[in-house]
């Protein structure tokens, strides 16, 4: 007999479960970062060879291929490097609240931090190149979660 | 000494479309390659090996080459498989071409293909840097990225986008373009689409005003600016200069001037060891763009090069990628769209094929560039969407990975002289 | 052959249950070691190639953060999704076209701590047939080969393959980046639990975690580099059908069509003769005689008199796995590229304890999928003829 | 130096719902019917089971459905003491695995092999085709084979 075309072939379902795997993953930069956070400091590493402040700081540094040492604080203000504003999800379903994440270079840093953006009153006039400074929390413990957000210098 | 290879066909499985639940993976890529065979005088024995490449985890079939032996026509073939994330299709083919200019190799085979109705595309994407985010547990953030998340957002910061976002807002910042022009490339990219058979989202003479209908998801991406999910195959034939003669159906061919590739660092979603690299800032890409056009004899891209197929998985692309290739001057895009100058009998047509905008089947989409840019210099586009001018060179480019990588291939309508 | 490309140097980690290092920090300390001790930088290394795979390293594109911790920042960059040896086998076809002159090719794998590779493994079996019937896969298969061999070979038997598995335990004892298992004695192995019978469970390689980096060279930088080059003189891959029950699995029609087009580059006529010694991947230890054979390296139907006699000892005629091969850690889809690099120790003569006496040529070996689906060969030699 | 590293787990799993595609289609639908389908080469004429689109030796197109009979003999086998679970091995009752060749097909067929205890099997021995009583077009349909 002919092999007939089938518009609808039956679907064999599957999983793969990511639970039955583990990860170690390498966080000496976010420690350094916390760490920082406690004193409201921004730390990050800086390669001796070549000069980069990477925010977090990893041990090794990419461009030069060699581990790094030298810690540095970099400024707590920044500017905005590029933005994007939250309106809808993937289906173009409006959004309830209207939110924006940015990226900023701190000053004294090569690195983009990313953040939620406040002191904006209308979305349209967001820019890139504007000026932001961290906002902490009143008592920082030393987590991410003490960088609230950035906020826009008027 | 240097071995010229040439593209001697193209073969899809059919049209691109969401969902093909009447085959399988292994049909529809036997589909594709038998295709490609049957635009020769090859007969299917005559391929020396194969290359073959997806993003498994898009339809969770590890080595999928194993299980594909017969149907893509292997059978005690060498077969390697090739994956780089938005790249592979391009990667796939740069290894099919070191196949045959190695030596080792006369006709080499490679196919790329996505099967994305048998997955969760957005997952898979976030498969990424799923570790990644999870680790940020560990520090204490909110990841729903309330107030009060700050840091929490750095993986998921795009928003249903992902990271595209930022490149375009940054894109946008530095060309001093805006939303609309972005609009202008989606429409155009969905017009091309109707006139490409194969395409995936087909809308005839789209006009920049029907994308801004769609709603933002996130600034500056509109809905009409994203790519669909497809499902599809598409195979390419290389075969080495001598053997061009024997095995090419006619004499038009299209020859692989230069390839190269590249990657800079993991970019947005860099959680652990810090982002310092600008999404649009792509300094990768003109680096490999150079090698590859010093490969292919090209010294003035801006002029010689008549027709490009970028990787534009979001409409911004078509803007940005061109200026990275070195084609046009650096943020002279937004002005060029409005002028037409991409346009299909523009004075340098970007992805006359519709791009990746309309059609993304990830696996095969780099590929399809390749495959595209090749059908150009053929003259064999159907449909409609053949340039009606003569096309000595085309360029093609594959971008993936978070960002950072970046493949591209010169191809020409003579090879290259040594 | 248009060029001659050589092995210039190699980093190998210790293969471990429980590694020390990350992931991304093994291909960082082991390219940054490698680079420091060829004193070169990473701006001379023209391509990297990666082999990872995205189960395994339980992530899409796996390489996404690992490129910029091997030194490839900036630099061209592609990844194999197989066997390392395959990794291997690019990076020498992309030096033959003459656009490279270096290449390193990098893996980790953590097969003991980060995933289940009998997961892994399932997902290399097709979705719609074999998975959801699960009757087939590669423990199963490897009960068949057995069974098959035994069925052919009388005087095969099931103490044979114990027999096998502990000279695999055995010669990784003396090997420093093994496991370093104390072998079982031959009775334990043979009553240790049933897997799938032949098969038991001292007998399947024990996963663990390695890693290791190799950089491949053209002749012209390669003399440069080092004194003692390891020359590729062939190479051979070819992927048999996937269906289990349209191969002779004692045969191994897919590694023959390797070897013979391995063979055929470097100009050997008579293995047994010109190969001094093989590296082959094996997931069990049923699979040595098998693969052996069908290299060549020993007369059809032997694996009883080869263990029997000692043949394939480190001081037998031609030792197979010397280093003790996957029995001394099995870091899935790494493991062939750690048998390239035990390999390249012989002929430089650096493997200390597990040295073969006047090793001039190797074969290594690299397998894929359910029984050997798909083989890779490499024919590396110390000095080379031509 | 020691390089920190955090544990991180990832409580996701990916979904996949993988098409059978015509040829198995086919061939479930045979199962329903307790039949069993096999593919035939309209090149070299070899026939395959189960069925699919390819024929890798002539790399002609299998384009023919064919009805093999549902005896045939047993060729290999191996027996299972395991079942995965959670990534890992747990140990269950043992049972048999056989591939058998049906008569009339060039490719092996994998099976339970019921109604047989290990030291009586034979190579060579011929078995036959064991149905669930009610079918559903499903693999386990073909609940195995028994020896005649």
């Amino acid at each position: 007999m002919k092999v007939e075309e089938i518009k609808e072939t039956k679907e064999i379902y599957s999983y793969w479960d990511l639970s039955a795997m583990k990860w170690r993953i390498e966080s000496e930069g976010l420690r350094l970062l916390m760490e920082g956070f406690k004193e409201k400091k921004v730390l990050g590493r800086q390669c001796h060879k070549c000069g980069t402040v990477y925010v977090p700081g990893p041990t090794y540094c990419r461009k030069c291929h060699i581990d790094i040492y030298r810690i540095v604080e970099v400024k707590n203000e920044g500017t905005i490097g590029a933005f994007t504003v939250n309106l809808a999800d993937i289906r173009g379903n409006p959004l309830e609240e209207i939110s924006i994440v940015v990226c900023v270079k701190l000053d004294g840093s090569d690195s983009w931090l990313m953040g939620r953006l406040e002191g904006w009153s209308d979305w349209k006039e967001i820019r890139s190149g504007m000026r932001v400074k961290v906002e902490w929390s009143d008592k920082p413990k030393g987590t991410l979660s003490d960088l609230l957000n950035f906020k826009l210098i008027k | 000494m240097r071995r010229n290879v040439a593209i001697i066909s193209v073969g899809y499985n059919g049209r691109f479309v969401s969902k093909r639940p009447d085959i399988s993976i292994v049909e529809m890529l036997e589909q594709a390659v038998r295709n490609a065979i049957s635009k020769t005088k090859l007969k299917p024995h005559e391929i020396d090996a194969f290359v073959v490449g997806n993003m498994h985890t898009f339809e969770g079939v590890n080595m999928g080459n194993l299980w594909a032996s017969e149907h893509i026509l292997a059978l005690n073939k060498p077969v390697m498989r090739i994956a780089t994330g938005g790249t592979t299709g391009m990667s796939v083919f740069h290894c099919a071409y070191y196949h045959v200019a190695s030596g080792l190799y006369d006709v080499v085979c490679a196919i790329g293909w996505e099967k994305h109705d048998e997955g969760d595309a957005q997952i898979g994407l976030g498969g990424i840097l799923l570790p990644e985010v999870f680790s940020l547990a560990h520090f204490g953030p909110d990841l729903t990225g309330k107030r009060g998340g700050g840091l929490g957002l750095m993986g998921g910061g795009g928003g249903s986008t992902g990271g595209a976002s930022f490149q375009a807002a940054s894109y946008l910042a530095k060309s001093g373009g805006g939303i609309e022009h972005i609009d202008m490339a989606a429409a155009l990219m969905r017009a091309n689409a109707a006139k490409n058979p194969y395409a995936h989202l087909q809308v005839p003479n789209c006009k920049p005003e029907d994308i801004a209908k769609t709603p933002i998801i996130s600034w500056p991406l509109r809905y009409g600016h994203t790519c669909p999910t497809s499902c599809g195959a598409c195979a390419v034939i290389l075969v080495a200069e001598e053997k061009v003669k024997k095995f090419a159906d006619t004499d038009k061919v299209a020859w692989v001037k230069g390839v190269a590739c590249g990657t800079s660092d993991a970019t947005i979603g860099n959680v652990h060891d810090g982002q310092i690299t600008d999404p649009a800032d792509q300094e990768i890409c003109k680096i490999v763009a150079r090698r590859a056009y010093k490969k292919a004899g090209i010294r003035n891209p801006k002029k010689e090069i008549q027709v490009a197929e970028v990787y534009d998985g979001f409409a911004h692309q078509v803007l940005m990628w061109p200026e990275k290739l070195l084609l046009v001057d650096e943020g002279a895009s937004p002005k060029l769209i409005e002028q037409g100058y991409y346009n299909l009998d523009g004075e340098l047509p970007v992805n006359p094929s519709g791009g990746v905008t309309s059609t993304n089947a990830i696996g095969a989409s780099a590929l399809v560039r390749v495959a595209e840019a090749a059908l150009q210099i053929m003259g064999m586009a159907e449909g409609g969407h053949q340039v009606d001018k003569k096309i000595k060179n085309a360029v093609a480019h594959g971008w993936g990975g978070l960002f950072q990588f970046v493949t591209v291939t010169v191809l020409g309508d003579t090879p290259v002289k040594k | 052959m248009k060029r001659r490309v050589a092995i210039v140097g190699y980093k190998l980690m210790k293969n471990t249950r429980a590694s020390e290092w990350t992931r991304e920090r093994i291909y960082y300390e082991l390219s940054k070691s490698l680079l420091e001790e060829l004193e070169i930088k990473r701006e001379d290394i023209d391509t990297f190639i990666f082999a990872s795979n995205d189960f395994a390293d339980g992530r899409t594109i796996s390489e996404v953060y690992l490129v910029q911790r091997m030194g490839a920042y900036m630099r061209d960059e592609s990844k194999v999704e197989q066997e390392a040896l395959n990794a291997c086998l690019y990076a020498w076809l992309r030096i033959q076209s003459g656009e490279y002159d270096t290449a390193m090719v990098g893996m980790a794998s953590l097969a003991s701590s980060q995933f289940k590779p009998l997961l892994v493994q399932n997902h290399e079996l097709d979705p719609v047939y074999e998975r959801p019937r699960g009757l087939i896969n590669f423990y199963s298969g490897a009960g068949f080969q057995a069974r098959a061999y035994m069925e052919r070979f009388k005087n095969f038997t099931e103490s044979h393959i114990a027999r096998y598995a502990e000279k695999g335990y055995r010669n990784a004892l003396k090997n420093q980046y093994s496991l370093q298992i104390i072998p079982p004695s031959i009775e334990k192995i043979e009553n240790s639990d049933p897997i799938y019978l032949p098969i038991r469970e001292l007998e399947v390689a024990p996963y663990a975690d390695g890693g290791g980096v190799v950089i491949l060279a053209s002749a012209e930088k390669a003399k440069k580099l080092t004194k003692k080059p390891v020359w590729i003189e062939g190479v051979g891959s070819a992927q048999d059908t996937y269906w289990i029950g349209e191969r002779d699995l004692v045969k191994l029609d897919g590694l023959r069509e390797a070897a013979r087009r391995a063979y055929r580059m470097a100009g050997i006529k008579n293995p047994k003769k010109e190969i001094s010694f093989a590296e082959v991947q094996t997931f069990f230890a049923s699979e040595e005689p098998v693969i052996a054979e069908a290299l060549g390296l020993f007369e059809e139907g032997s694996g009883a008199e080869v263990i029997e006699k000692g043949l394939s000892e480190i001081d037998g005629k031609i030792p197979v796995n010397p280093s003790g091969g996957s029995f001394g850690g099995n870091p899935m889809g790494g493991t062939s590229l750690i048998g390239l690099i035990n390999a390249v120790k012989q002929l430089r003569e650096e493997a200390d304890d597990f040295q073969v006496e006047k090793a001039k040529r190797a074969l290594v070996h690299s397998q894929d999928g359910v029984c050997a689906q798909h083989n890779t060969v490499m024919i590396l030699s110390a000095g080379g003829k031509k | 130096m020691i390089h920190e590293a955090v544990e991180t787990l990832v409580p996701i799993s990916f979904m996949y719902k993988n098409r059978v595609g015509r040829y198995l289609q086919h061939y479930l639908n045979g199962l329903k019917e307790k039949k069993i389908l096999g593919s035939k080469c309209s090149g070299c004429g070899r026939v395959v089971v189960p069925p699919r689109s390819a024929c890798g030796r002539c790399c002609g197109v299998m384009d023919e459905l064919v009805e093999l009979p549902q005896e045939g003999k047993l060729v290999n086998w191996t027996v299972c003491y395991v079942k995965l679970e959670g990534g890992e091995f747990k140990r269950i009752d043992p049972y048999i695995i056989g591939m058998i060749q049906l008569d009339g097909c060039d490719s092996l067929l994998s099976a339970k092999v019921l109604d047989l205890q290990p030291e009586n099997v034979k190579i060579g021995m011929r078995v036959k085709a064991l149905w669930k009583e009610e079918t559903t077009g499903d693999y386990t349909d073909l609940v195995g084979f028994i020896p005649l």
